[in-house]
């Protein structure tokens, strides 16, 4: 297991094959990766910046991978999530599920992805021609984590 | 007893306000919250019953009813955006 | 959309890195590694070997990914699937799915999984300790195609 | 009218042919399936109703009642197992 919160880039295909190295019980690697958009709610995005709490976010982090893990059966688990400014096309956020089989990685992904837009401790404040704004959160991802609560 | 106040994000601009050490009478987060509001103007506005705000105790999100513990480190902070 | 059959392994980050290369669009990419295991029906596995159907491999492939495009608002697909012999820890396959969405990227990246492994013409013959035997199609398979069929 | 057939993976192997152009009096793959069938040994254990194959009609996969043009492409294969 390995979760990082960094200013830095991540590389997806590094954090991948770290995962699967002098494996052979890997069957699938679910992987999702955020990217900074151009565009939101209609409106040009510039930048954007993550600002976190420090301390909380990797408790954060590690409590709902560890609920991920007691939900499947995960033979290894990244979560790497970005602070600072960031710009259109920068990735923000890494997940990567290595299960035996794939609807426990896909699962889990998603599951880890979902929890972490609606518990972690991370804010977003984008830059726009209109100048700053906080964005707001979503009723549409509290849509997604409830998913989780009725299987 | 005295608890540590961390304020997050758009909170935090709106209050101008990173932390604050808050010396209290109650036990609950609500007395907390009270007290906040009653500083009037912007912690009114953003502390009251129908805005969307959250509370962290030692770094564990709780709800309003929750205990306090002394020297907790509280935050307060608007719904998260991450990911 | 890229779609390949190909004996030569593939990187998942360099095919990611392709999809949002020069683009500001792509909020989210889903992607899914499947690897070849050392142990498959409670026998160790030293190596299997893929063949396929030149010609109605990549067309049944284009059909789902062109099915998945109908069915949700894709950016940009990629299909990887290796054929020949493999050892254990290989990479089998690669599916990635670029989307402004998480929810949307998720879901093809799955379907297309889904839908390969019960309609696309592989089939994997495995070497084991008590010697060759062609893989068995799997029930749980064609119950994960038929979640699709439901929604 | 003339097919092409081609057999994949076990089939393939227990047939122990790869593809054979197959005269025919029938319009449909069932007849096809009959026809090869009749041969009897391994082929009528592999084509009966019982056992698990598909065919596909020029790369498509079709079902036992679907026509069979003339100078079609032909599959008979098992059940894929890829990905």
């Amino acid at each position: 297991m390995k979760i990082l919160v960094q200013a830095e880039a991540f590389e997806l295909g590094a954090e991948v094959d770290a995962m699967r190295q002098g494996r052979t019980d890997i069957g699938a690697i679910a992987s999702f990766v955020g990217l900074a958009r151009d565009m939101n709610e209609g409106s040009g995005v510039t930048a954007m910046t993550l600002e976190h709490y420090p301390g909380m976010t990797e408790k954060a982090l590690a409590t709902l991978v560890e609920a991920a893990n007691a939900r499947w059966a995960l033979l290894d688990v990244t979560v790497i999530h970005r602070v600072g400014r960031l710009l259109p096309g920068d990735p923000i956020v890494l997940v990567a599920v290595a299960s035996s089989h794939r609807g426990e990685a896909f699962a889990a992904c998603e599951f880890i992805m979902d929890y972490l837009k609606t518990q972690a401790p991370f804010w977003k404040k984008e830059e726009t021609p209109q100048g700053e704004r906080w964005v707001d959160a979503r009723a549409s991802d509290d849509a997604a984590v409830a998913r989780w609560h009725e299987r | 007893m005295r608890v540590r106040v961390l304020y997050f994000a758009r909170l935090r601009e709106r209050f101008g306000l990173a932390e604050e050490s808050v010396e209290l009478a109650g036990t609950r987060v609500a007395d907390l919250v009270a007290y906040l509001q009653a500083r009037g103007g912007v912690w009114a506005d953003e502390l009251s019953a129908n805005r969307p705000f959250r509370v962290a105790v030692n770094q564990d999100i709780v709800a309003l009813d929750a205990a306090l513990p002394d020297s907790a480190e509280v935050a307060i902070f608007p719904p998260v955006t991450g990911g």
